[in-house]
């Protein structure tokens, strides 16, 4: 399967791409390609051009700069999977990033890439939005920063305008004694989830959970914060009894799709038992 | 575990040098270099590349088809839509008796379409890429229609019709009684009832169904490449449609990218892309995309079932007494043969005598169905493995013991089924002894009754299955008398070469079983040589490879038809080489070996090099025996030992009964409905191994095959036609990551009936499809579910516990 | 798919009717519209640019008014083809007076999806339909309120 | 669309050839190159038949456009064997009989073949892992771990 013609364009700066995609009607950015392209195959997707990014050096990198983890848009998702900086202080993106599809698609899929194609069931997002990430915007009037809880707008929709492109992804570091995980329910490891879930939990020397950042994929439109579920834990001393009985809060405001693999019900169920499961994997991380 | 089986092994283990050993596939070494030669890897001069464009609706009329912008877009040669089809071919023949015989099937939607995803027109350009540009610019106006997609609503009254001219959905019924079901029952002191779903899935091998055709009308040679996987019996179909000259239409296949029964039915697409190539007079590749694969049915025989079984208290099986629905979707091609095929297996390992089948065979507006690895038997054994599990929990019974006790007995064959089937060897018991020892089965009793208590779900699962192989045509003069093929053939020639080297062919269109290989060990240890002075023509070419009616890859039993054709060459030929040297060095034949390249006076320094043979049979044929025909080059067709049926209906539907059984520990998480394997046995009888890892390999993939159809694939459609799972984002094919390890293990009960005691193997009876059932129903016994579908997903397991009243242990 | 629904404008029967009841009027309001051409005061065609983000297609539909009883009950079906697949659509739409001089209608629509979309869209469909749906009535709002 | 001339390093060796912005990598290879020993056996990026190593990685041919191979370094299942002599790789899938059908083969093992080089000793879940985005329907992947297993012990012997 071939793709519909499209005009081509592979920029080596920024304000080159931004200018193309100012000029261009209906042009799409190429960063990874590994969801792009296939839609192009199957002809659900036809841009008029395509703009690749990967001519521009410099948007691939993972660095440590004022108590941030910057992340270049253009770093795939096997770079930060394997990171030792990532795994030692964000161990939960190097989870997800390690759930997404296969090694092939890891080595040529990007973080901006993901992020940008923001389909509610991949790993990364979830990830990130649990991450409490800045999204570096970069368009004609210079750079922005879009919090990832207002990035992610509505199913494959983002808070980009159409000439604009994501640049780097900024992440905060984590407190002390803080634990992270995420989880893929999906009937084969690669597969989109039936439910997913990234949990991120900090607590106090007496074992208060302080902080709970808790994010839910496939449950909607957009990655969602399971915020009921999070003020349940945060000020308490977590047991298996409080995490379960916090867990049944995870339905609050979802709305996931049905699919042959699992209908909306279930999905709201698994989320629910995720949710459960994946705090207290984050838990029992604390500290490792 | 008995003795005399071993001691069998040891006795029978064949004599031969080269026929056992495990020799390194030659084919093996241009696949792993990429030098492999694939369909799509052909270019001709001039050739163009086709595209189809196939319905969005699952039934529909086709009011109009507008092809005036795709002709208009530069590159494109040609269009062919349904009208041009009904002009140049008639309707391919099937093999049903009135009213289904008035079952419209062409390559192309004539008229209207009759599933989502039939081929509507097919265009021919230079590029792909155009051709696949030009399929967008045709416009086609539809008139929806009523949708049916279950089989069971297809058979009432008041249904659509699929197929309007038969009248009926219901294309075929037949209701055959082997023993007296009535009286069995009549005995009883159970019958347990059961409604049983055997789903459908599809075989997707990784390369799909691809066509090259070529027609030259200046010589009015039509050469169609293609990787059909027995397109010498598809001829027949294809000429009967097309009314083209059979003796000028060359057939060509060479490396086949996995076929599993998907390729048989690729017939339709050899005429679409013929046509093609002869409207535009240039060659036409046609390279079917994975989607289409997926939903333009290459699917197994989906089934429902209505089954009684009839049982004593003690669990002796007294009958069986189905009712069976069989999901064509809404073509014939291959059917109702797959409804008829448990007439291999009727009464499957197991000793009851009387058994009722009433089958149905019934159109719907699905993609249609083929015959996939197991086809056919793996649904009725599935059936039966399933209902005897449910009736011994009904009646308390251990479901080791009601195999055990049900079994066919090693003394007791060859064994003769209720319908006739004459089960060559083998051994159950011994098999699920075998299985049950290999995966620790005390142990896993012991751990299954600890876990549960704290919530924890296990199960052993256990199948066998029945691989019957090499079929006698005949079976089909049980759907209709008038059908015209019966028994089973094959063609081989063996050569010796003017320099003493040896060339064999057998028409067998390999696609990944190894019959180079295989065929050089057997005709090495024929004719006293080395494997690699044996070469065995790749592929197939109609115009150099031996063939006959019957000719191809299908119903497991290359290892029999293929090599009894081969040894019978070999052997006429190394007769004729004796012969020769007999005379030259003027010893009796009886007193002449071949062996390592000589023929060889025993007890004396006399021989003759092959060479000097070959040379006198090839050259020098004044100094032949005056009486002899020159040249070394011997013609043999096997002919299968059947019969037709009989006065009851009965007869032995193919040569050889391998078995294969399985034993599975699943485990299954209780909050999600996952489920996971934890280890999986599989023990295997096909007789005597030619090539014992070529025969594992075979063994590992029917194990995936059933593994990945319990677990991960189903053709789903919804309610107006749709399938829902048409691309592997849906289409649940699984990885090295989901399938687990297999331990396997090999039982020898050599086939009376075959030359080398050989066996058909490879489809493996489905045997993993039944095992996972029965593990799944065991880790869920504390629940009291029954497992009455072949196909279970998280999901579903979920939703089991949920309904399920009792809540034992967790 | 089966959607329903009830929305209230503040603008007097004659005005929705005039809106709903004309394909000139009507066809301002459809969703991601690339071109339309009117075939008969009861029928016309739209080119419409469906889908979510970049994942568009295009389908060319035939709308049809038909059932019309003025200022109270219309059926507008529409049959849509395009991308490998097909979508044909059957909206029922009632209006009855409110209180406050407004307009209520009452809608039904039936969906039906076939090809390439309804195989391999599954996940997206229902979600992309409502956003559809929702964007043709805030626009119809938009028309009549201002 | 009008096509372009792509140069690229394929196997060592200096190649061009003309594609269009649309023409996926894996036709290049195959139509244009006449490398066919990299397969097609899926649209949408989930089978790996068509795996290749570019710039050191392991990607999906079908999922890179050819103008983005522009000035790449590729190894493609024709270039592992070095002057006559099989990869260690294609030695233990052909000794352990790692293939059946052959089709998905050259996918198999260029995946090793990334694997091996990051993971010289990789454990069974390891390899399996490795090789998720490679499907294959004949073996049941059993005799294709083992391949890889036999591969890696044989290139660490050396």
């Amino acid at each position: 399967m071939i793709p519909r013609s499209f005009e081509y364009y592979n920029p080596s700066s920024l304000e080159e791409a931004i200018k193309l995609l100012d000029s261009n009607e209906d042009s799409k950015v190429l960063a990874g390609g590994q969801s792009l392209i296939a839609l192009m195959k199957l002809r659900l997707a036809s841009p008029e051009s395509v703009i690749d990014l990967n001519n521009i050096s410099g948007m691939s990198y993972i660095k440590e700069s004022d108590g941030k983890l910057l992340i270049g848009a253009l770093t795939t998702h096997d770079m930060y999977e394997n990171s030792d900086l990532v795994k030692q202080k964000f161990f939960v993106l190097s989870e997800a990033a390690s759930r997404v599809a296969d090694q092939q698609i890891r080595n040529k899929g990007t973080i901006g890439g993901t992020i940008c194609h923001a389909d509610p069931s991949a790993d990364v997002p979830t990830a990130i939005l649990a991450l409490d990430a800045d999204i570096v915007i970069t368009g004609p009037g210079g750079d922005r920063v879009v919090s990832a809880k207002d990035f992610f707008v509505d199913f494959f929709t983002t808070a980009l305008n159409p000439n604009e492109i994501v640049k780097e992804i900024q992440i905060p570091f984590l407190g002390a004694r803080t634990g992270s995980a995420y989880f893929k329910h999906a009937r084969r490891e690669g597969d989109f989830a039936i439910a997913s879930v990234a949990a991120i939990i900090t607590i106090d020397e007496e074992g208060v959970c302080t902080k709970a950042s808790i994010s839910l994929g496939s449950v909607g439109p957009t990655p969602l914060r399971a915020t009921k579920v999070e003020n349940a834990l945060v000020g308490k001393t977590l047991n298996d009894d409080l995490i379960a009985e916090s867990s049944q809060l995870a339905d609050f405001n979802i709305s996931p799709p049905s699919d042959i693999h699992g209908s909306a019900d279930y999905r709201v169920k698994m989320t629910k038992v995720f949710t459960k499961r994946v705090i207290k994997m984050a838990l029992n991380r604390i500290g490792s | 575990m008995r003795g005399p089986m071993a001691t069998v092994t040891e006795e029978q283990a064949p004599p031969q040098k080269w026929v056992g050993q495990s020799v390194k596939p030659r084919e093996s070494y241009r696949l792993i270099q990429g030098k492999g030669k694939f369909l799509d890897d052909i270019k001709l001069p001039n050739m163009l590349y086709a595209a189809i464009l196939r319905s969005p609706y699952a039934h529909a009329k086709i009011v109009s088809i507008d092809t005036s912008k795709a002709s208009a877009l530069p590159g494109v040669i040609s269009i062919i839509t349904g009208e041009d089809v009904e002009k140049a071919t008639k309707p391919f023949m099937g093999v049903v008796p009135p009213p289904g015989d008035k079952v419209i099937d062409y390559c192309l939607a004539v008229g209207k379409t009759r599933y989502a995803g039939e081929p509507v027109a097919a265009v021919a350009a230079t590029e792909r890429s155009i051709a696949e540009d030009a399929i967008d610019l045709i416009e086609v106006e539809y008139d929806p229609l009523p949708v049916v997609v279950d089989v069971e609503k297809a058979m009432n009254k008041d249904s659509t019709l699929v197929q309007d001219a038969v009248g009926s959905n219901i294309v075929w019924h037949k209701q055959f009684n082997y023993g007296d079901y009535e009286k069995a029952a009549s005995h009883a002191d159970t019958i347990v009832k059961e409604k049983l779903h055997f789903h459908r899935f599809g075989a997707a091998p990784m390369e799909t169904d691809n066509v090259l055709a070529d027609y030259q009308e200046s010589t009015g040679l039509l050469t169609i490449n293609c990787n059909n996987q027995m397109p010498m019996f598809c001829l027949a179909l294809i000429v009967l449609a097309t009314g083209w000259d059979s003796h000028k239409i060359r057939i060509i296949t060479n490396d086949i990218g996995g076929g599993f029964g998907a390729k048989i039915i690729s017939y339709t697409y050899m005429v679409l892309i013929s046509l093609l190539s002869k409207k535009s007079g240039r060659p036409v590749k046609w390279i079917m995309e994975r989607r289409a694969n997926i939903i333009s049915g290459t699917h197994a025989n989906e089934a429902t079932f209505y089954v009684d079984i009839a049982l004593k208290k003690n669990g002796t099986i007294l009958g069986i007494n189905a009712k069976t629905i069989h999901d064509e979707g809404a073509y014939l091609r291959y059917e109702p043969i797959g409804a008829l095929l448990w007439v291999q297996v009727s009464s499957g390992p197991y000793r009851f005598k009387n058994l009722r089948m009433d089958v149905n065979s019934v159109v719907t507006n699905k993609g249609p169905v083929a015959p996939i690895r197991g086809y056919g038997r793996m649904q009725h054994l599935w059936m039966i493995e399933r209902i005897i599990e449910i009736a011994a929990k009904q009646l308390k019974i251990d479901p080791l013991e009601i195999r055990m006790k049900n079994f066919i007995t090693s003394e007791e064959m060859p064994y003769v089924t209720p319908s006739g089937a004459t089960y060559d060897s083998g051994d159950y018991p011994q098999a699920l002894e075998k299985a049950l020892e290999m995966i620790g089965y005390p142990e896993w009793k012991k751990k299954q009754s600890e876990y549960r208590k704290h919530g924890k779900l296990i199960g052993i699962g256990i199948g066998t299955g029945i691989d019957s192989g090499t079929n006698n045509f005949a079976q089909v003069k049980l759907i209709s008398k008038e059908n015209p093929f019966s028994g089973q053939s094959r063609m081989a020639f063996a050569r010796m070469d003017e320099f003493g080297r040896f060339q064999v062919a057998v028409a067998s269109n390999p696609h990944g079983q190894s019959h180079e290989t295989v065929v050089s060990q057997v005709v090495a240890d024929e004719l006293g040589v080395k494997p690699d002075d044996v070469f065995v023509l790749p592929g197939m070419d109609s115009f150099s490879h031996p063939f006959t009616g019957h000719s191809g890859s299908y119903a497991s039993q290359f290892a029999v038809s293929g090599i009894e054709a081969v040894l019978g060459a070999s052997r006429k030929l190394k007769k004729k080489i004796i012969e020769i040297a007999a005379f030259k060095l003027g010893a009796t034949p009886e007193d002449i070996i071949l062996k390592d390249g000589k023929a060889i006076v025993q007890d004396s320094d006399k021989s003759l090099e092959f060479w000097m043979i070959a040379n006198m049979a090839w050259r020098n044929n004044l100094e032949l025996p005056p009486d002899m025909e020159p040249g070394l080059m011997e013609l043999y067709c096997w002919k299968g030992p059947f019969k037709l049926p009989d006065e009851k209906e009965r007869l032995n539907p193919t040569l050889t009964y391998s078995y294969q059984t399985h034993v599975a520990v699943v485990e299954i998480d209780p909050e999600t409905g996952k489920l996971q394997i934890l280890k999986y046995v599989a023990v295997d009888d096909c007789g005597t191994q030619l090539n014992p890892q070529v025969v594992e390999g075979q063994v590992h993939g029917a194990a995936m095959n059933g593994i990945a159809a319990s677990i991960f694939e189903e053709c789903k459609y919804d309610d107006s036609g749709q399938l829902l799972s048409s691309t592997f984002m849906d289409y649940l094919f699984p990885t090295a990551v989901e399938i687990p390890h297999f331990q396997t293990c090999h039982l020898t009960s050599p086939s009376p009936f075959t030359t080398l005691g050989t066996k058909g193997a490879g489809e493996g009876g489905g045997t993993p499809l039944i095992t996972i059932s029965s593990a799944i129903e065991d880790a869920l016994a504390p629940f009291g579910i029954k497992i009455t579908d072949s196909h279970t997903t998280p999901e579903r397991i979920y939703n089991l516990i949920k309904k399920s009243k009792k809540v034992k242990g967790n | 798919m089966n959607f329903d629904g009830t929305f209230d404008v503040k603008a007097p029967r004659e005005k929705v009717w005039g809106l709903i009841s004309i394909p000139d009027n009507m066809v301002k309001c459809i969703p991601d519209l690339k071109e339309f051409e009117i075939l008969g005061e009861d029928k016309f065609k739209a080119s419409i640019k469906a889908g979510v983000g970049f994942i568009r297609g295009t389908l060319n539909f035939t709308f049809t008014l038909s059932d019309k009883t003025p200022q109270s009950h219309a059926k507008l079906s529409g049959h849509g083809t395009g991308t490998g697949s097909t979508v044909d659509l059957e909206t029922i739409i009632d209006l009855s007076e409110l209180p406050d001089g407004g307009t209520r209608m009452i809608w039904k629509a039936e969906a039906k999806i076939g090809g390439l979309i309804a195989s391999v869209g599954q996940r997206l469909i229902e979600g992309v339909a409502q956003k559809t749906v929702t964007k043709l009535f805030d626009a119809l709002k938009e028309e009549l309120e201002n | 669309m009008e096509k372009k001339k792509i140069k690229l390093t394929i196997n060592g060796e200096q190649m061009e050839g003309e594609a269009e912005p649309r023409t996926l990598l894996v036709y290049f290879l195959r139509d244009v190159l006449g490398l066919t020993g990299t397969h097609i056996g899926c649209d949408t990026g989930h089978c790996g038949c068509c795996t290749i190593i570019m710039n050191g990685v392991s990607v999906k041919s079908c999922m890179v456009f050819a103008f983005q191979a522009e000035g790449t370094t590729i190894t493609t299942i024709e270039g592992l064997a070095q002057n006559g002599k099989l990869h260690p790789i294609q030695e233990s899938f052909w000794e352990n009989h790692g293939l059946q059908c052959g089709y998905c083969t050259p996918g198999q093992i260029m995946s090793a073949s990334f694997l091996l080089k990051r993971n010289p000793n990789p454990t069974e879940d390891e390899i399996r892992r490795g090789i998720e985005g490679n499907y294959c329907r004949c073996t049941g992947y059993v005799n294709i771990v083992k391949s890889i297993k036999a591969a890696a012990e044989k290139m660490q012997s050396k």
